[in-house]
């Protein structure tokens, strides 16, 4: 008679909301592994339809109050491509700086709040600050610099409401960047302390070699540049996505997850995008990922944590350079007028690539859109790193491996509840 | 000279004692050398919570206390109808123009009362109460929702007693211990054979106080001799913040007490 | 400063720290991340208040009943429907955050159109899903004690509400216009000095009139005001302006019922 | 027509200057100890703010408001800005939001913070219905005893200014220290009005103005109240509005009017705050004070219920206190004829328009 060990996760606190996990364990051999997402659909792509090509950005925002800016931004770089504009470098550097805020804001609340705490031992960041309040109080700083890019560039931290096709609606003054600057030269030691602070985590050493797939840019690390690109040689124009890889629908998610056609499984994320892109990192984050002994490429999902904070490093300096550098765009928009056509716009949220499709019509139209989330792209990752994660921890109690397999979910930091944990763990021994 | 804004600002006092009434009224005693008149409020802040208009309820000429009688009716009264002894109240005033006390020397009296109306009418009793000889012959007539939400129960009693005073009450709704009269306030005005000489003082919900007014100058009495106490919402009691207009009237200053002459008109239009 | 020390008052504030739960439905999480958002007061708020059911925060989480409920998103799945209520029973209070839980969010737009229509349009196998004609606010379904409105909601707004209650004040949740905000804050009318569309004079208040200082005309985001009046709105405007305040209308708050019809008015 | 133009008196001075010489005024201003608020011109409107020099954008420009719309447009020899922008000294007097008192509990005591008072401020290139509305405000705000008000005369008008009506401009009145008048290409006519102005203008370089000059700036400003096309009749208003509580007038404005309280927002007299108290979680108690409306809900709520209910009601409340009860109240009218809420309301409702429908209701009844 052979026996049977179910591990059920009920309701993972969220994947971009509501989701699970399954896991069969069959006379001590791992059989399924169903990680899915039932976070009731709302059905944006069908919204869009109908509606004027200017009201993207502030409706795809409203899909995640998590990375709102990467939905304006992938957005508003696909509506500006069917439209043929380009809005020039005085306005990209300001979405750049916007973009930044939301790597430094997001990054710092999922180190300091979500992730370490599982490093620590803690059910929470808040818990943590009983014991560790300075710490705390140094994440919650820098979350705040963050933020408050976001809300000087933006209006408020969630679903800006400055950023437009074409550009933005107001431009900052000189005095609102000064006054950021100010920030940022402070945050600057204090997320340099966080890649020496979580590099010293107890950091688990599994490996599980996956196709990494980011934005690529030779010049410049990427938010809305460069071409896709993966590890084991993809390297195409945005405008190709679908031809390379294609999304799917099975019935124990209510997300479509995409892969890689004929290939199958790949990753986003900061693992991903370090590895195409260490080369052009902030000087000062590619001295501090070394330091930390962070090599790129090395396929250890549990070491995103420090990927993170190098980013969170390179978006305070580039932050600072951006302003430094600031040219004022003599307008606050190009007009864009409407061309009947299909554009595409990728940019790298903070958890992975983030592609946009639409079709207008020459009256404005949107006609269709097609919008592709990371998370559903990490979604045969993170169940092939749950397999592995089981497979070497399976004579773990059952509170332990509990543990670790939130521990490995929040690797991807697929929006923030998820990452969290998970709600009920159930063990059937058959 | 003081600031404007200085004149938000409100004196801490302490609450000496506290009386409860009924299920939703407290009367709370605080300490305060200020003189007021009869009919005048003070402003009461619950530290935290919010400000609101409250009547003077106590006897106008016993120095070192005020009354305030307060109904619980949302989040300040709430908060204020909660306080304990020793806890402190930030007060301001006294604001507004009180009861006609120098007319009503020598005159009879009729009083109006409809619910927590009472309290702002009580300093006036009080004071014929100490002072009977001065005055003409009053009387008390006095409306509540169900017995149990009868106020000052015991100056009821006492008032009743006295000589100088007729004290009626009615009920809306009646229990099956209520044995007085059931019915609105103005059924009182029959039995209490109303002198169309006297000077009546009105306070109570606006509906009420119209029907009141009506019948007294049926009954003859004088409109200018007839006084209401109105309320509208008031933040400053000041004449600063304008909440309590009422046609050319600010309540707080030129009110609450007018007479029927003046309110009339007023209250006849409609949201005014 | 002029300073004067008096002796302090009882503060209202409970002798036992309350608890709080935050339950989440359909939504984008913007709500309740504005809690995390709320940095420079977070410790204060969980020094004040016991958050014991917060799974976006912590995976600590115990059962009810809780002092306090925030409620985000709208009830989309019988599933959801199943949950409020048992929601409902388990807080003492229960306040919304958000316009998907005061209105039905953006997802209210399918109320007007056939869902497995809409789903075969984004799904290529539509039969997967079980989900309500209808995205409607916890208002429909159980009895709420305050609804915080905004797309997100604001974050010192919500922090405030929080305050008041634990102090049984009034939270301040003005219902007039965005315009009395715009010309607080001091900022440029878009509509008269720009000739923009603009829905602030129908929007209610507690963004700070973050659009028009931003030189955008409002869109809505925060709901319907005490007075919406659209028709003689909309009348300032050529066919493209009409058309961008009826989009306004029919966005994040496209369920409240007097968007829902106003937008019959443009 | 009689203008109430006061002509410089023999002990006053009068000079002619030009613009950049409106910076030392500024200097000298704030070398006396003023902080000076005065025009700028941002967002493509002129506003009131704290300057340290004359903002010299303003040159060859002009507010041009008209009903429910507000554009600049360039007017040569302007130096002002032209009609009234949306703010008025109200937003100085009594700043839109701010803090009456603070409490903070330390221990078992509870300590009171008041804010400091501010010092003195000189107001520079205020129009005259403004100064008139200053002293209007006055009687609820009185604002700093030491204030300077520093008027520049209109020398031309706003489709939406009435001004003249109401007996408040476009020459300057009462209130004012120092009179300033556009003339010409960008000269300004400076003349002191008070003790105080005069020992400042003592203090200012500049020609002396002549007789022809002085002639010319008192023209102008005849012909800019010639060419205003607004007008209510002030006595006839304030007994008609009282008269008509019933009025249709008032149901046919509430079909348009949006209820957004626009209109006294940027009212010059309208004084109407909200007090509000608000204690953070660390237990520190605020009460503030805030700009309100008579349009709003909760301005005549009582608990249970709002007196004014219907948008009719809000309106007849708002355009019958301006224009009647006001005298009541105060001994004045409560407008002064800028054109502000005409100009500022989204939907352009008009007040002098609403006025004169119920001033011939009257007439004809
Ligand atoms: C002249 C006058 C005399 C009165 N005398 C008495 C009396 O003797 N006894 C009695 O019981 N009642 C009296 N009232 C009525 C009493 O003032 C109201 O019942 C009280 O204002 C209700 O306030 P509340 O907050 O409890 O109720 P709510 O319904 O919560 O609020 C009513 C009003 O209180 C104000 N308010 C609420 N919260 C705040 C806050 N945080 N900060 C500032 N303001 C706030 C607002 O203006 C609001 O519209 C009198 C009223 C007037 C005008
Ligand atoms: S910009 Fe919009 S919200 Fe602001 S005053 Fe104008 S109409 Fe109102
Ligand atoms: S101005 Fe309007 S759309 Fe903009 S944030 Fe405020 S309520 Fe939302
Ligand atoms: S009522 Fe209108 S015209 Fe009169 S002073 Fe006020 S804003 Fe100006």
């Amino acid at each position: 008679m052979s026996e049977t060990r179910t591990i059920e996760v009920g309701y993972l606190a969220r994947v971009e909301g509501e989701g699970s996990l399954r896991a069969e364990v069959i006379d001590g051999e791992l059989g399924n592994v169903e990680f899915s997402i039932f976070e009731p659909p709302r059905f944006f792509e069908a919204f869009l339809r109908g509606r004027r090509f200017t009201e993207a950005p502030d409706i795809t925002s409203r899909i995640c109050g998590i990375c709102p800016i990467a939905y304006q931004m992938s957005s508003v770089t696909a509506m500006e491509d069917v439209c043929g504009v380009d809005v020039g470098d005085p306005l990209h550097e300001l979405r750049r700086l916007i973009y930044c805020g939301e790597y430094i804001e997001s990054h710092a609340l999922h180190i300091y709040l979500l992730h370490v705490p599982d490093f620590l031992g803690y059910e929470s960041g808040i818990a943590m600050a009983a014991d560790h309040r300075a710490v705390v109080e140094r994440g919650l700083r820098l979350k705040q610099t963050g933020n408050e890019i976001i809300r000087v560039l933006g209006g408020r931290e969630i679903h800006p409401v400055n950023v437009r096709v074409g550009g933005f609606w107001r431009l900052p003054t000189r005095k609102d960047l000064d006054g950021l600057a100010t920030e940022l030269d402070r945050a600057r030691d204090e997320a340099a302390e966080t890649v020496r602070w979580v590099s010293q985590l107890n950091i688990p050493d599994v490996t599980r070699p996956v196709e990494f797939v980011a934005l690529s840019d030779p010049d410049r690390y990427p938010f809305t540049e460069g071409r896709i690109r993966s590890s084991r040689g993809i390297d195409i124009d945005v405008s190709e996505w679908n031809e390379v890889f294609v999304e799917q629908h099975v019935e124990r998610s209510n997300a479509l997850h995409a892969v890689i056609r004929e290939r199958g499984m790949y990753a986003v994320g900061p693992t991903a995008r370090f590895a195409l892109n260490h080369e052009v990192i902030q000087p000062v984050a590619a001295r501090a990922a070394a330091e930390a002994g962070l090599e790129p490429g090395v396929p250890n999902p549990f070491q995103s944590i420090i990927v993170r904070a190098v980013e969170t490093l390179h978006a305070v300096e580039e932050a600072l350079a951006i302003i430094d550098a600031y040219e004022p765009p003599v307008e606050a928009s190009i007009p864009v007028d409407p061309v009947a056509g299909v554009g595409h716009g990728a940019s790298e949220a903070p958890r992975g690539l983030l592609y946009h499709r639409y079709g207008i019509r020459a009256d404005g139209e949107i006609a269709e859109a097609q919008i592709v989330p990371p998370t559903s792209q990490n979604q045969l990752s993170i169940e092939a790193d749950l397999r592995e994660v089981l497979v070497a921890n399976l004579d773990k109690p059952d509170a332990e491996l509990q543990w670790i397999l939130e521990q490995a979910i929040r690797n991807y930091d697929p929006c923030i509840s998820c990452a969290t944990h998970f709600l009920r763990l159930e063990i059937d021994r058959g | 000279m003081s600031t404007t804004i200085e004149r938000l600002a409100a004196t801490w006092t302490r609450v000496a004692a506290t009386r409860r009434e009924t299920a939703d009224t407290v009367t709370l005693t605080i300490e305060s050398d200020q003189p007021f008149r009869p009919g005048q409020f003070d402003m009461l802040t619950a530290l935290g919570v919010g400000e609101c208009p409250v009547s003077h309820s106590g006897h106008p000429r016993i120095a070192g206390v005020h009354e305030h009688t307060i109904r619980r009716v949302g989040a300040v009264t709430n908060a204020l109808t909660a306080i304990k002894p020793g806890d402190t109240v930030g007060i301001r005033g006294p604001y507004g123009r009180g009861w006609p006390m120098e007319d009503l020397v020598g005159s009879d009296i009729v009083v109006i009362a409809g619910g927590i109306g009472l309290a702002p009418l009580r300093p006036v009793i009080l004071a014929l109460e100490s002072d009977p000889g001065s005055y003409g012959r009053a009387a008390l007539l006095v409306g509540a929702r169900t017995p149990e939400d009868i106020q000052f129960t015991s100056d009821l009693d006492r008032w009743n007693a006295s000589s100088a005073m007729d004290v009626f009450v009615t009920v809306d709704r009646a229990d099956e211990t209520w044995v007085g009269s059931v019915g609105v306030v103005t059924r009182l005005l029959d039995p209490a054979a109303i002198n169309p000489e006297s000077i009546a003082l009105l306070c109570g919900p606006e509906i009420m106080m119209r029907f009141a007014a009506t019948d007294l100058l049926a009954l003859g009495l004088d409109p200018d001799r007839i006084y209401v106490s109105l309320e509208r919402n008031m933040e400053c009691g000041i004449g600063l913040c304008g909440h309590c207009q009422l046609g050319p009237m600010f309540v707080c200053w030129q009110g609450p007490v007018v007479p029927w002459s003046v309110a009339a008109d007023l209250m006849r239009v409609p949201e005014l | 400063m002029t300073r004067r020390a008096v002796s302090r008052s009882s503060r209202g504030l409970r002798d036992r720290r309350p608890t709080l739960a935050v339950f989440k439905f359909a939504s984008c999480d913007g709500c309740q991340l504005s809690i995390l958002d709320a940095e420079d007061q977070l410790l204060a708020v969980t020094e004040a208040i016991d958050i014991i059911n917060f799974p976006e925060a912590s995976s600590r989480i115990l059962p009810g009943p809780y002092d306090i409920g925030l409620v985000e998103g709208s009830v989309t799945t019988s599933h959801d429907l199943e949950r409020l209520l048992e929601v409902r029973e388990q807080c003492g209070l229960l306040v919304t955050i958000g316009a998907c839980a005061m209105s039905g969010g953006i997802q209210a737009l399918r109320n007007a159109r056939d869902v497995d229509e809409l789903a075969a349009m984004v799904y290529p196998n539509p039969e997967y899903f079980d989900v309500l004609e209808e995205s409607t606010p916890a208002s429909r379904h159980v009895r709420v004690d305050v609804e915080i409105p905004g797309c997100p909601v604001n974050r010192r707004g919500l922090v405030d509400v929080l305050g008041a209650l634990l102090a049984g004040r009034r939270p301040a949740l003005p219902t007039h216009s965005v315009c009395i905000e715009c010309k607080i804050r001091g900022t440029t009318c878009v509509m008269v000095a720009k000739g923009q569309p603009c829905l602030g004079p129908v929007t209610r208040a507690g963004c700070g009139a973050l659009c028009p200082s931003y030189a955008r005309g409002c869109y809505g985001c925060f709901g319907p005001a005490d007075v919406v009046n659209v028709a003689s709105l909309s009348a300032q405007f050529d066919t493209e302006g009409k058309a961008t305040i009826k989009a306004g209308l029919q966005s994040f708050n496209v369920g409240a019922p007097a968007f829902e019809e106003a937008a019959r008015h443009v | 027509m009689d203008l109430t133009y006061v002509v410089a008196m023999g002990s006053e001075r009068s000079l002619v200057v030009r613009p950049p010489k409106l910076n030392s005024l500024v200097e000298l201003l704030t070398s006396h100890g003023y902080s000076v608020v005065g025009p700028i011109l941002r967002d493509g409107v002129v506003v009131l703010d704290f300057i340290e020099k004359f903002d010299e954008a303003l040159i060859g420009v002009e507010s041009a408001p008209r009903p429910g719309e507000y554009r600049l447009e360039e007017h040569k020899g302007a130096v002002f800005g032209g009609p009234v922008g949306p703010m008025s000294m109200k937003r100085w007097i009594n700043p839109p939001n701010r803090i009456a008192w603070s409490a903070r509990p330390e221990g078992d005591q509870v300590h009171v913070d008041t804010p400091k008072p501010r010092g003195p401020r000189a107001y520079l290139g205020i129009r005259p219905c403004d100064v008139a509305a200053r002293t209007i405000f006055g009687e609820v705000w009185p604002g700093h005893p030491d204030d300077l008000v520093i008027v520049a005369e209109c020398t031309s008008v706003g489709e939406t200014c009435f001004c003249s009506s109401m007996g408040t401009g476009p020459a300057a009145g009462e209130g004012a220290d120092i009179v300033l008048t556009e003339f010409g290409e960008g000269s300004v006519l400076v003349r002191s009005r008070s003790d105080r102005g005069a020992v400042l203008l003592a203090r200012m370089n500049g020609a002396a103005a002549t007789e022809d000059e002085i002639e010319s700036a008192r023209s102008r400003v005849a012909a800019a109240a010639e060419s205003m096309v607004r007008s209510i009749d002030s006595e006839a208003a304030r007994e008609a509005l009282a008269s008509m509580p019933d009025s249709a007038v008032w149901d046919s404005v509430a079909q348009r009017c949006l209820a957004c309280a626009n209109c006294t927002m940027v009212c010059p007299t309208c004084f109407c705050t909200s007090i509000n108290d608000t204690a953070d979680l660390d237990g520190v108690v605020q009460r503030t004070i805030r700009w309100d409306s008579c349009f709003t809900p909760g301005f005549s709520e009582i608990h249970g219920g709002v007196h004014r209910d219907s948008v009719a009601a809000r309106y007849r409340h708002w355009a019958s206190h301006k224009l009647s009860t006001w005298w009541d109240q105060f001994g004045t009218a409560g407008c002064v004829g800028c054109g502000r809420c005409i100009t500022w309301c989204p939907v352009g409702i008009d007040i002098t328009e609403e006025a004169n429908r119920i001033i011939k209701e009257v007439a004809h009844a």
